[in-house]
């Protein structure tokens, strides 16, 4: 384990940012997002959680997957480069590492998606643990240790100093980078630091929240439990859930005409759209209720009953926080006999 | 350059398009330099796409055992499909595929004697293996072929049902149209009541593949013949985006139909919710 | 790049016409041989309140430089009242897109009636102009459309 | 309040005079109480009414009116106007509703669950009265934050250079997610099909791929609503990320009120809005905008 002096934290994230693209919080207006470092940029190590989740440098938002001309009879297709820029995400929490794990179990799955594998294999990922846990945080009952994050790097920024831990070989390469700054330090040194985290969390709300009631839940019973009926009533069928959620998969391809040809791209999609099932011919989900259901039954259960038992839940509060309608899947959870 | 992304399609070109019916056209495929995009089973779904325009899905309608060509039969009903139709021959057309399970049409069906089931375009994906079951007609049983559409003229490939199928060896072809029509001698009425007046044994593996509601009343005429679910496979299709397990629309329950069928054994689908 | 910039700047100007008026003054401006610039390109509506602000800024996103909107002068609606309820509606909405920074003289609106071909054509000159002076659009750019 | 709003939507339910009322519920979080349709007297009990009951529950009457008999709703001030808006435009049942106006003394805003002080709408609310109401459930007792001026921000970004208004607003929209967040909570954008999500353009796009669809976006939701928008201030509350959207309504409010007389959105169910009405002879031509200061 290494320390830096926190006064040395600029020259550390400029040495960085020499080499890579930095990615770290940043706040503006009172809301805090990752966003690029640049000399004078303030990062915000401070906020727990930043609006949009850290998985938008692995998986964009939007991205570009090849531009397709239709000339003539022809059709020519010029497939995007793949991501070839190493960078680091500084300061992410591990409620969004864990989100990450479920994300490569979908994505580096066969077959591969190349331009998410070449986004993981340039990015390094320093987690930070959250000195702070908010009411809404619930990682515990899925195994997150959020005052010792597992990631390349583990980070503390405690007292004067910002200790870094590497965990993966990648890890250690960035470590490296920063040798004229390091001074060595002892794991005793975050000991302490780390009980106060686990003390913290032992008084949160939902810390000691128990899972079990989910475990080998049966899909039809689930499913046509009639919880469903009326727990969606203020759904106002929106994609906040979704967009802030770590684990949250799901992309529509689209194309967009440029008047030189066609851009075929992807987005992030929400199951709580209408259109997100809708065919010519129909809708097999046809009111909230059904759609509603499927972002639930697809992290509660569908998603468990192919991964091991592992749910498409992280506990990082996002929804939890951001809902406009103040559901979330705490209560969710809960009407299906969690406690 | 690396391997590209499975998203990426490969430029093809259609060769000929034939009609069908007033809204169904089949299109040849083959790849910008001759020949077929890709190997296939029967039941696998490739995904047609000009850019622009949009991408679907569509089950490819030929056999495997045929080389020289894809064949997808594609009925209008929305954006991609309404300008398919307007397409020409040598128009380029992009593909990529192949995608899902097939039928299992080299174990487990492999010596039974056969029932096909099918209602409108629902015979698109059941053609590539009936083709594939003649083409090796001493692996199989018996055929039967239960087909059935609104009007005559939405009955799809007519010419090779009565110039092929009809003359292949241990086969009997079972045609009808919903309401009775000038010139048609054949039955009248839907594909479930005709199926139960037939006096079809109950030992035939059954295929099945149609508008949702004839399989669901085609699977309550089977189960009151005596047919088994687990003798009853179908193919069934939602929308989907990526193919490939991940866009993560197409899913019944936690079955993805991309990956995981579309083609499923009916006792599986019981086991999955009702929302498809 | 930038040297070439201004110089060969030759902006992409939208008009939207209303079929009774405008249109037809635009048509009388070619008749009369009124030169007016070729880079303003016309698009004929049955009337200027079928104008959605959406149309306006499709527009622009599509390459437009600037976006000017005709019809007939008030009290000669061909539907009565069309260009009333245009008039608010355009105020309204350059007015909102001068408020989101959006330079003032990328839109604007003027009538112009059947008869007034020399208007149409000094109209469009002036307009032209103005982008001319304003430059690219940059504040309402789709980069996607901008070819390489 | 709370206890007499209790008590008036458990006689109402027994009788039969209401089929369901709805309200807000009692969740984990006092300061995140969640919009509930209450059908039975023994959950009343979890019907909750406090300054975190920032929801506007007209939205949801659309959706009420089309159910079989008469849904209870509590509204505060600012709600009835969005109430009355949508009567006037047919899209709620008026006799299917029996509307409680219940007091109101500002909502606060709520960041990780914490109370961080007043929602800005509050802080320049001047929609003080019930403007429609079956019934009134006070409490004279609520005193209101001291008032600013509501056209305050719009004055002051008026003030700036054009590019400077524009880069305010780049900062602003950069950070859309386009959850929808904004657009579904509206009262007023209660379209069946929104253009934003029709497959017939692309401009249903999900992602804001460019600036441009950013500023599209919201410009023409802003636009949307202009005329209709009562300043309910719910799109600028539930923004997940604290974008200033009641700026570019309150802009097109401040505008009509200079350009076509004061109007204010939901005061009544009759006169015509300022977009389906016009003055032949007073009306300012476009041209205003580009003269004005």
């Amino acid at each position: 384990m290494y320390k830096v002096s926190a006064t040395q934290l600029t020259d550390v994230l400029n040495t960085l940012a020499g080499t890579m693209d930095v990615f770290l919080p940043i706040r503006k207006d009172g809301q805090t997002n990752f966003g690029l470092y640049a000399e004078g940029v303030q990062a915000d190590f401070d906020t727990l959680k930043t609006v949009k989740p850290p998985k938008e440098f692995f998986l964009p938002q939007s991205e570009s997957l090849y531009k397709g001309v239709v000339d003539g009879k022809d059709i020519h297709i010029e497939p995007a480069a793949f991501a070839d820029r190493p960078f680091v995400v500084f300061g992410m929490r591990g409620c969004d590492v864990l989100g990450m794990e479920i994300l490569d179990k979908v994505y580096l799955g066969e077959p591969v998606d190349r331009f998410y594998e070449a986004r993981r294999g340039h990015g390094c990922v320093v987690a930070l643990a959250c000195g702070r846990p908010a009411s809404t945080c619930f990682c515990k009952p899925f195994g997150v240790d959020a005052s010792d994050p597992q990631a390349d790097v583990t980070a503390w920024l405690c007292g004067q100093y910002l200790y870094l831990e590497p965990v993966t070989e990648r890890g250690r390469q960035l470590t490296h980078k920063l040798e004229p700054f390091l001074q060595d330090a002892d794991a005793e040194d975050v000991a302490e630091y780390r009980q106060e985290i686990r003390e913290r969390l032992e008084a949160l709300p939902y810390n000691n929240l128990s899972l079990d009631a989910l475990k080998d839940a049966d899909m039809l019973e689930v499913f046509n439990s009639p919880v469903w009926d009326s727990v969606c009533d203020a759904c106002i069928a929106c994609g906040t859930c979704s967009y802030v959620c770590p684990t949250c998969q799901c992309y529509d391809i689209k194309d967009y005409n440029t008047g030189d040809g066609a851009i075929r791209y992807r987005t992030w999609d929400s199951c709580m759209y209408s259109d997100f099932t809708l065919m010519a011919h129909g809708n097999p989900r046809k009111t909230q209720k059904e759609r509603f259901r499927q972002r639930f039954m697809h992290k509660l259960v569908y998603h468990p009953s192919t991964a091991g038992g592992q749910l498409s839940c992280v506990g990082c509060g996002r929804c939890v926080n951001k809902c406009p309608s103040s559901l979330n899947i705490v209560k969710i959870m809960k009407s299906l006999g969690v406690s | 350059m690396c391997m590209p992304d499975t998203l990426i399609p490969e430029v093809g070109v259609i060769t000929s398009i034939r009609d069908e019916t007033p809204d169904v056209k089949t299109f040849c495929v083959t790849s910008a330099t001759g020949g077929k995009p890709f190997g296939h089973k029967p039941g696998q779904c490739a995904m047609l796409s000009v850019p622009g325009v949009g991408e679907a899905m569509f089950s490819i309608t030929s056999s495997p055992t045929n080389t020289l060509y894809m064949e997808f039969s594609v009925k209008r009903c929305g954006t991609l499909t309404d300008y398919m139709h307007t397409m020409q021959e040598g128009d380029g057309i992009t593909i990529r595929g192949p995608y899902g399970k097939p039928f299992p049409v080299d174990d487990v069906l492999r010596g039974q004697d056969l029932l096909f089931i099918a209602g409108g375009i629902g015979l698109a994906p059941v053609r590539s293996v009936i083709n594939y079951v003649f083409d090796k007609r001493e692996d199989y049983g018996s055929v039967d072929i239960v087909y059935g559409s609104r009007s005559a003229g939405d009955l799809v490939f007519r010419p090779e049902i009565e110039d092929t199928w009809r003359s292949r060896p241990r086969t009997n072809v079972y045609l009808t149209i919903d309401r009775p029509e000038e010139g048609w001698s054949g039955n009248v009425g839907f594909v479930p009541a005709y199926l139960g007046s037939l006096g079809l044994g109950c030992d035939k593996t059954v295929i099945v593949c149609g508008p949702p509601v004839m399989i669901k009343f085609v699977l309550e005429e089977l189960v009151k013949l005596g047919f088994k679910k687990q003798q009853i496979y179908t193919t069934l299709e939602l929308r989907m985006k990526c193919g490939i397990g991940k866009c993560g629309r197409c899913n019944i329950g936690s079955k993805l139909v991309c990956k995981d069928g579309p083609v499923f054994r009916c006792d599986e689908v019981d086991e999955l919710p009702d929302e498809y | 790049m930038q040297i070439t910039g201004e110089q060969t700047f030759t902006p992409l100007i939208t008009a939207f016409c209303c079929n009774w008026c405008s249109y037809a003054g635009a048509d009388l401006a070619g008749t009369s041989r009124l030169a007016y610039p070729a880079e303003v390109r016309i698009i004929k509506v049955p009337c200027s309140c079928r104008i959605n602000p959406l149309f306006v800024l499709r527009a622009f996103q599509k390459g437009a430089d600037g976006v000017i909107i005709c019809g007939c002068h008030p009290g000669d609606c061909h539907y009565i009242m069309g260009n009333y309820y245009a008039r608010r509606r355009m105020t309204l909405l350059f007015s909102l897109l001068d408020f989101m920074g959006i330079e003032r003289g990328r839109t604007h609106l003027e009538w112009v009636s059947a008869a007034e071909g020399a208007k149409f054509a000094a109209t469009m000159s002036g307009f032209a102009e103005n982008i001319h002076k304003l430059g690219k659009n940059r504040r309402l750019e789709d980069l996607r459309c901008k070819s390489s | 309040m709370q206890e007499q709003l209790r008590i008036l939507a458990g006689k109402m339910l027994a009788d039969g005079r209401a089929a369901r009322v709805l309200g807000w519920k009692r969740t984990d979080f006092e300061t995140a109480p969640e919009p509930s349709f209450f059908t039975a007297q023994d959950d009343l009990s979890e019907l909750v009414y406090n300054k975190y009951c920032a929801a506007n529950l007209s939205g949801f009457m659309i959706g009420a009116g089309k159910r079989d008999g008469v849904t209870v709703v509590f509204l505060k001030p600012c709600d009835t106007y969005s109430f009355n808006q949508l009567v006037k435009e047919h899209q709620i049942d008026r006799a299917k509703a029996y509307v409680v106006g219940v007091s109101c003394g500002g909502n606060a805003k709520v960041e990780e669950m914490e109370d961080v002080g007043w929602l800005e709408r509050c802080l320049v609310c001047t929609k003080h009265d019930h403007v429609v109401y079956d019934e009134l459930v006070l409490d004279e007792s609520l005193s209101r934050p001291e008032a600013q001026d509501r056209f305050g921000g719009v004055t002051r970004l008026e003030g700036l250079q054009s590019l400077e208004r524009y880069e305010f607003w780049q900062g602003e929209l950069s950070t859309c997610i386009r959850c929808n967040a904004c657009r579904n909570v509206c009262p007023a954008c209660n379209c069946k099909k929104c253009v934003f999500d029709s497959a017939k353009y692309d401009t249903a796009a999900k992602a804001n791929v460019t600036t441009f669809e950013e500023q599209l976006f919201h410009i023409i939701r802003a636009y949307h609503v202009a005329g209709r928008c009562t300043d309910c201030g719910e799109c600028a509350r539930v923004c997940p990320q604290d974008i200033k959207l009641q700026l570019l309504n309150r802009k097109i409010i401040k505008d009509i009120n200079e350009l076509y007389g004061e109007f204010q959105a939901g005061q009544d169910t009759e006169t015509l809005g300022p977009l389906t009405a016009f003055n032949a002879d007073t009306d300012a031509e476009p041209s205003i905008v580009h003269t004005r200061g």
